[in-house]
């Protein structure tokens, strides 16, 4: 099926640089590579490796403020870095053509999605308006759009996110292009929406035989995809070969400890105390936004129990993240009683103590939007020490630091910080010591590790979990993704629309019997043996029949 | 300051020649008594004298020195002009904040507030109102601070309304904080930088602003020397030819000029764009 | 669509109760004014019977919450009422001020904006070039300078110097359109100059906004030209900010002109409103504002219902 | 060298300080003036005039006002081109005793609307400004009026409550103009008179437009087809407008930009001795202006050549601190002229028995253009007698109310009066409405209320000419200057060889009375 004999796309010591704080600093540093026709290539790495660049590098482009600084990209005979304008843009769509990460994003609100389709089938004139149009609904029928006769002539606002990623894919098809860059395309989705996307991308790609660089961080995903596999880091090459020799032996430490994310475990625990106060506690709560009709929360009910961690796992529109929102008392429950050290603690969090404020600490999801950028380190930690527990001066400034001890940040080196000068990791221990700092019974970590790199991700999860056992909190976990819920959860709540769909210890959750959706969310995490898409769909397929 | 300095030696021409024009506006207006020739409202000969030695720029309707009139206005137009849009600035961002942190009822009793104020035409109001307390400066100051610092509301209250929906503005407030705190600690040091941008352009239209009512004949009163009025005294001899009048014209245009290019070149920075 | 209506008419009711509340406050502010316009029309020669005989003509001795009650009642059935000192019917006195005005702001609207846009896209296609920059400085300086210097500057230029057009608008009745056209040259030349600047720069800065969009790169990606991915994919979604930022000149071209009527003696809306505060005229200050109200409020409706229409996402709900 | 040309050359042409024999002639008569020509289309400037403007000529108090009334209609009297007053509507009055007054209207003048004028229409517009319900401006002036009556069509009498020799001049006063009585018995209005002019088009404070009326009654008068009225209170926009030939005639020229436009070939600049003068007045009635060596003083005390010379560059008249102008009926020219002299204004001082005086005069901006400037000047004329004047400048709104006859010395300003005894009576006389230096002289009163009723002309001549004396010598008022009309008009817009004087623009008739060439 592969033909790499002829390569449709080479790079030779490809090198991109970027203009940061005026001056150029290279992105991409010497690249090789060779794609075959129909060969599909997987690049892989953490945030900041240069993927990305080096897929649009493919179709002769870079972003604004970078420039091609040396090396060659040929396609089909083609060299791109030197090509003048009009050559490269001709290319595009008809021969070259790229699905980003957010289809969302990508489509114009403005436009139908099928006139984007057809905008330059069209405009190059290989097709007639009504042509491209039936050819464009043809392909949404390949790629199992629902409604492939309708579903064009709508915004792109009205369509699902999985729906516009297969959408996406479709216009990239729509002029039988050679080679298709997917830059991420199945990131922002839901388990069970990407195993569907994840499919479809892969028949139509080998129902055209096109060649196709896959873009991912996640390795489970390129397993399924590639049928070569590149791992970057820092703008260069790791290493590269076949994808089963890349999973089944990896050469480098790098791939290896990539390779090695998923191994933290938290230590079991003991089971509750049957007679153990649990430190927060909802009981039947019902929540529901003013403008809305349906509620949003329907008869939740959760215990949290010092030293221990209930992860509350589903999909996005769950009711997971508002779940601690009416913990926190920014939504406040219709019905239902929440608890405090078994006390009544008050629906809204402008009518509780100080006291009752302070048992309740949340980490973000987002470090970027969770620290004010105009504040320094010693005044995010320091203000809920000075204003919980009353702390001041130099008393203040030694808790401070030994609080960034705690977090393994270097007070010296980090007190007097801007946010801006932190990492992405960093940041988000920052929100972790910010909630300590308060003193807090429970804390709520909303999706705290999913914006993070997989190493980075798993540092976060170890340093809560020794945090946990410092201060014997309780936490309330909010996760979409089932490796970290395995490996970090005492307990798990699975929801979905507004409900717990099954709720108990970690091991009563994950071994069968499952529940139908705890089965369907269980089934779809990918996994790293390239034949689990097939053996996944297979599976639905005889059970459905 | 150093890293103003560095900034600045990186901008762009456009933004060097603002600040120049700037700080040599300011020296003018702090030493205008040490630099004019004559006294703010001296007769010093016969009206429209042409330019020579003794009168740089000529005389004007009355005989005063157009020169010293030109360097005393510096002093009048712009100090009342910033002292209005301080004021304007400091109500507005205030009220904006307010709306934006509580919401709800105070919100809408703000908005609609500003609502009726931005209907009634900027100029007539402030004719109404300066008929009302009297064309004195005060009066002056304080009635276009109140017209701007709807303008300003509306700003700063958008500003604010995409901070508050930041998580670190939940947090504070989750945590209890009070509202003047809240105001101060989390959203006033993020809304500066574009408020700052703001700053400089309606600056730019409160002077203009004023020296479009001096020329209507209701800003800063005679003798005191402004260039709006200065061009409404003098503009006869435009039609001869002399085009002395629109010296005080050119001087306001320049000065605006020099501030929309720092706060353009503010605002590149700020967006992040390339340079 | 019955969003659209549903919006409308909920900013319509809005804006009404605006006008009634900018109704009250001019009204106070007129009851404020020292003087009335007994005094003022009398002048220095008015005796104490003079002045209340006068006053009782115009029904100045009622109280003051009785007469806006009268007006108000009066405004409502469609009656504007007759001017305190000549007595003329508002309407009559103002018809044809505010045709004028009208007059003048269309001319300059139908230079300005499409002027503006076209700047605006070029200046975006062509950014960080010395065409760009050109036209920016240009802009910026025709924002900054006083309208008056505008004014006059093209006066002398223009009327004097080169003796092209009058410098003052003497409008005749019945003239042809290209007389008026003629006459009222300079003034919308004047009030081009100024709003067009304003116009333009928030085109190009919306359009430049948009260009850092994925939308608008994978638009790139797909092979699009500069000039189509500016004026065909990123064009349509500045619709919004544009219309907004045209709404507002629009709104100052005929409600903000008094400058530019006194330089050119145009005889628009602006000079009888500062004439009529002057005479503390009130059914005639009365009625200007709000028509100048009115005419903000409606232009600003428009803007935001031209803004809903072109965002799909607003105007087809899910 | 100087690029404006050397101080005001033109200004000067029409500066005839205290030559009663010239006032009037504005103007050397030209070698060749060419004789009236009908026809063309006058453009005018006024800057007194707005929106609330009305066609009623008891409201009427802005020269657009007043001209387009005296364009559309007549009075039954007016004052010529020489100032002397001539008939009009009237062709002839009388009267035994000054005090009934008969006056015989003008034959087979009609109005516009073809109706003919009879003693009930000039009766009708005289009531107008009669009567408790009456707002008219000038209702005081007929106060004196007891009844007015008909007889016959073509007579009307009128009794007064007092003699009144002035009582002819009176009608002249522009709020007296003769309107026809409709069918109802209401005046009309609207525009309709007996005047050279019918009303195209009435755009308060905008523009009027006039058409000649053809069968004007009045002899070589109405030459212009169309006249157009513009109101432009902006004075710069006037200006550009002369030069750019927009308009053809100013009605009032600013004082700054004489010496440029009088370059311009194509722009006549006229400069006409009128009434309008400042007044610095002292409150006769308490110290220490009781004494008539303090008022002697602060008269020697004013250098008023040299006020003439820089409030007014020249455009004016010096004035001998009484209110009569060499342009109104009864100036005595014979009269010595008091002239600066600070060594007479300390001699007085010390009759006084002070060695200095020191006190402030009250003025404000808003009283006339370079007010402030005058007494700023004023006190540095004084000082070398030892009078230490303080200019206090007052706020120009609630002068009238607050300063104005409350301060012990104060500035005040007066507009032209046809006669003498108008003036006399209301700021001079015992009992006046505005006798603003508290006046009181026996002498005075009873040569004033003499001269009223005595009409032989020489001798009320010589009674004004006494009361002249008094003011001058006694008066509490010290009266600088007289300012002149100044207007200007395009070269082609001629007129006769006199102008009137009692307002600008020929006594504000230019539009009948002027031509195009």
């Amino acid at each position: 099926m592969t033909d790499t004999n002829t390569p449709l796309l080479t790079m030779q010591n490809l090198q991109i640089e970027g203009l940061s704080e005026d001056c150029w600093k290279p992105i991409v540093k010497g690249v090789n590579l060779s794609l075959g026709k129909g060969e599909v290539l997987g690049l892989i790495g953490e945030s900041g490796a240069g993927k990305s660049t080096i897929g649009l590098g493919a179709m002769g482009y870079v972003r604004d403020g970078c420039r091609f600084s040396g090396g060659r990209v040929h396609f089909d005979g083609i060299e791109l870095t030197g090509a003048d304008r009009d050559t490269r843009r001709n290319l595009r769509s008809t021969r070259i053509a790229y699905v980003a990460q957010s289809a969302a994003a990508s489509f114009n609100p403005a436009f139908k999605l099928i006139n984007q389709h057809t905008e330059f089938l069209v405009r190059r004139g290989l097709m007639s308006r009504e042509e491209a149009r039936k050819d464009a609904i043809e392909l949404y029928r390949q790629l199992q759009l629902p409604n492939p006769e309708e579903i064009g002539f709508r915004y792109p606002h009205q369509v699902s996110g999985g729906q516009l990623q297969r959408a996406m894919t479709a216009m990239a098809m729509a002029c039988r292009p050679d080679l298709i860059i997917f830059d991420e395309p199945t990131t922002a989705l839901d388990v069970t929406t990407q195993i569907e996307v994840l499919a479809a991308i892969r028949n139509i790609v080998e129902e055209f035989g096109t060649s196709a660089i896959y873009i991912t961080h996640d390795l489970a995903v390129v397993a399924q995809m590639a049928d070569r596999i590149m791992v970057l880091r820092h703008g260069e090459e790791v290493e590269a070969a076949d994808t089963a020799t890349m999973l089944a032996a990896p050469q480098q430490e790098y791939t290896k400890s990539l390779w090695a994310v998923r191994s933290f475990k938290s230590a079991e625990k003991a089971p509750v105390a049957a007679d153990s106060v649990p430190v927060v506690a909802l009981r039947g709560v019902t929540a529901q936004y003013p403008s809305m009709q349906t509620p949003v929360l329907n008869d939740v009910s959760i215990e949290f129990h010092a030293g221990r961690t209930v992860a509350v796992v589903g999909e996005s529109g769950s009711g997971k993240s508002t779940t601690a929102r009416s913990l926190m008392g920014l939504l406040p429950p219709v019905q239902g009683d929440m608890l405090l050290n078994g006390a009544p603690l008050s629906p809204s969090f402008r009518k509780r103590s100080k006291d009752e404020l302070q048992a309740v600490q949340m980490i973000y999801q987002m470090a970027d939007t969770a620290l004010n950028p105009k504040q320094r380190i010693h005044d995010i930690i320091g203000r809920p020490m000075t204003y919980y527990r009353g702390l001041k001066g130099r008393q203040l400034t030694e808790e401070i630091r030994a609080l960034l001890d705690d977090i393994e940040l270097e007070p010296d080196q980090y007190i007097n910080r801007l946010p801006s000068e932190l990492s992405g990791g960093q940041k988000q221990r920052i929100g972790i010591a910010r909630a300590l700092a308060a003193g807090p019974k429970l804390v709520i970590c909303d999706e705290v590790t999913s914006a993070l790199d997989q190493l980075v991700a798993e540092g976060i999860l170890r340093l809560l979990d020794k945090l946990q056992h410092e201060h014997n909190l309780a936490y309330m976990f909010i996760t979409h993704d089932i490796s970290t819920v395995r490996a970090i959860a005492d307990e798990v709540v699975v929801m979905q629309h507004g409900k717990i769909v099954e709720q108990g210890p970690k091991a009563q959750i994950f071994s069968p019997p499952f529940q139908p959706y705890t089965d369907l969310l269980l089934s779809s995490v990918p996994e790293m043996d390239p034949s689990w898409l097939n053996r996944v769909l297979a599976e639905r397929v005889a059970k459905s029949a | 300051m150093n890293g103003f300095l560095y900034e600045l030696r990186k901008a762009p021409l456009t933004a060097k020649f603002g600040c120049v024009v700037v700080v040599a506006y300011i020296l003018v207006a702090i030493f205008a008594p040490v630099l004019a020739p004559f006294g703010e409202s001296e007769v010093v000969g016969y009206e429209y004298q042409p330019w020579s030695t003794d009168n740089w720029l000529g005389t004007d309707s009355l005989g005063r020195d157009m020169a010293t009139r030109m360097i005393y206005g510096a002093r009048n137009t712009i100090g009342i002009a910033l002292l209005t849009t301080m004021i304007a600035f400091l109500a507005g961002s205030i009220a904006g904040f307010f709306a934006a942190v509580l919401q709800g009822w105070v919100d809408q009793l703000l908005s609609r507030a500003v609502d009726v104020v931005i209907s009634i035409p900027t100029l007539i109001f402030a004719l109404l109102l300066l008929t009302i307390f009297g064309a004195s400066v005060t009066s002056l100051i304080g009635v276009i601070a109140l017209i701007y610092a709807t303008f300003v509301y509306r700003i700063a209250r958008a500003v604010a309304m995409g901070i508050v929906v930041m998580d670190y503005v939940e947090a504070a407030q989750v945590r209890g904080e009070g509202l003047w705190w809240i105001m101060r600690k989390e959203i006033l040091p993020n809304a500066a930088p574009p408020l700052v941008a703001e700053f400089g352009l309606r600056f730019c239209f409160v002077f203009l602003t004023i020296s479009g009512l001096s020329f209507l004949g209701l800003g800063i009163q005679p003798p005191a020397a402004d260039w709006g009025s200065m061009v409404r005294e003098n503009a006869s001899l435009i039609t001869f030819g002399d085009l002395t009048p629109l010296i005080p014209a050119a001087a306001i245009g320049l000065l605006t000029v020099a501030v929309n290019f720092i706060v353009d070149w503010m605002l590149h920075k700020a967006s992040g764009l390339k340079t | 669509m019955p969003y659209l209506l549903r919006l409308f008419v909920k900013r319509l009711a809005l804006g009404l109760l605006t006008l009634f509340v900018v109704s009250l406050v001019i009204f106070l502010s007129i009851e404020l004014l020292p003087g009335d316009v007994a005094q003022q029309v009398l002048g220095q020669s008015a005796t104490p019977e003079n002045l209340a005989a006068f006053r009782r003509e115009l029904g100045l001795d009622q109280p003051a919450f009785s007469r806006y009650l009268d007006w108000l009642g009066g405004f409502l059935q469609g009656d504007l009422g007759n001017s305190l000192i000549s007595g003329l019917p508002i309407s009559e006195l103002i018809s044809e001020r505010m045709y004028n005005t009208f007059f003048l702001a269309g001319f300059a609207a139908l230079i300005s904006v499409p002027l503006a846009v076209m700047l605006g896209v070029v200046s975006a296609l062509y950014r960080e070039t010395a065409l760009d920059k050109t036209i920016n400085v240009v802009a910026l300086t025709a924002i900054s300078v006083p309208e008056f210097f505008v004014g006059y500057i093209l006066v002398w230029l223009l009327a004097v110097e080169f003796a092209l057009f009058p410098s003052i608008a003497n409008l005749s009745d019945g003239a042809s359109l290209g007389d008026r056209i003629y006459r009222t040259f300079l003034p919308a030349l004047t009030l081009t100059l100024i709003v067009t600047a304003h116009m333009m720069r928030m085109t190009r800065a919306s359009l430049i906004n948009l260009l850092a969009l994925p939308y608008v790169e994978m638009a790139k990606l797909k092979g699009a030209s500069q000039r189509r991915l500016i004026v065909v994919h990123a064009l349509p979604n500045a619709i919004a900010p544009i219309v907004t930022v045209i709404a507002i000149n629009l709104a100052y071209l005929i409600v903000g002109v008094v400058i530019v009527e006194v330089v050119f003696v145009y005889p628009g809306m602006g000079q009888l409103l500062v004439d009529s505060v002057a005479k503390r005229d009130f059914t005639v200050v009365q009625t200007a504002c709000l028509i100048f109200a009115a005419t903000y409020i409606l232009f600003n409706l428009a803007s935001d219902l031209i803004s809903i229409a072109s965002n799909p996402r607003l105007l087809h709900r899910k | 060298m100087n690029k404006f040309g050397s101080y005001p050359q033109i200004g000067r042409r029409g500066f005839l300080a205290g030559s009663a024999a010239l006032v009037g002639l504005s103007q050397m008569p030209r070698a060749a003036r060419a004789q009236p020509k009908t026809g063309g289309t006058l453009r005018l400037s006024v800057n007194q005039g707005g929106t609330s403007d009305t066609l009623n000529p008891a409201e009427a108090n802005g020269s657009q006002q007043i001209m387009v009334g005296w364009a559309l209609r007549n009075n039954l009297t007016e004052i010529g081109t020489d100032n002397k007053l001539k008939p009009e509507l009237a062709t002839n009055w009388s009267s035994e005793d000054a005090q009934t007054w008969v006056f015989k209207l003008r034959p087979g003048v009609t109005f516009h609307n073809g109706k003919s004028l009879t003693s009930d229409d000039v009766i009708a517009s005289l009531n107008l400004h009669r009567g408790e319900e009456s707002t008219s401006g000038a209702k005081a002036l007929l106060a004196g009026v007891d009844t007015i009556a008909a007889e016959g069509t073509d007579t009307v009498v009128v009794t007064l409550s007092s003699p009144n020799a002035d009582f002819p001049f009176i009608l002249s006063d522009y709020h007296f103009q003769i309107m026809p009585v409709g069918d109802d018995g209401e005046l009309d209005m609207s525009g309709t008179g007996t005047g050279g002019y019918i009303l195209e088009s009435w755009k308060p404070g905008v523009k009027t437009v006039l058409k000649r009326n053809p069968d004007y009654w009045k002899e070589g008068a109405a030459h212009f087809d169309t006249v157009e009225l513009l109101l432009i209170s902006d004075s710069s926009a006037a200006t550009t407008a002369l030069v750019t030939g927009e308009i053809d005639a100013v009605q009032s020229a600013e004082y700054k930009t004489l010496s440029l436009l009088g370059r311009d070939k194509n722009v006549e600049i006229e400069s006409i001795s009128g009434g309008f003068h400042p007044v610095f007045a002292m409150q006769t009635s308490q110290a220490p202006f009781n004494d008539n060596n303090v008022r002697l003083a602060l008269k020697y005390g004013v250098d008023r050549e040299a006020l003439v010379k820089q409030v007014l560059r020249g455009h004016g008249t010096v004035a001998n601190d009484h209110p009569v102008a060499p342009s109104m009926p009864f100036y005595d020219a014979s009269l010595e002229q008091r002239a600066y002299d600070p060594d007479k204004a300390k001699f007085h001082l010390k009759e006084a028995g002070l060695d200095s005086l020191t006190i402030p005069l009250s003025v404000s901006d808003s009283l006339f253009a370079g007010a402030v400037d005058a007494v700023t000047l004023y006190r540095e004329h004084a000082a070398p007698a030892g009078i230490d004047l303080e200019v206090a400048r007052e706020p120009g709104d609630g002068y009238w109310s607050d300063v104005w006859m409350k301060k012990p010395f104060f500035t005040s300003s007066w507009g032209a009066r046809p006669v003498p005894d108008m003036i006399f009576a209301t700021a001079y006389s015992k009992g006046g409405d505005w006798n603003e230096s508290q006046f009181s002289n026996d002498k005075f009163q009873q040569l004033m209320l003499a001269a009223r009723s005595e009409l032989d002309e020489a001798k009320r001549a010589q009674m004004y000419g006494d009361m002249q004396v008094i003011l001058r010598d006694e008066g509490g008022s010290v009266i600088p200057f007289f300012r002149n009309f100044v207007y200007a008009r395009r070269a082609d817009v001629q007129h006769g060889d006199n102008v009137a004087s009692n307002w600008s623009l020929d006594g504000y008739k230019a539009i009948e009375r002027w031509w195009k060439a």
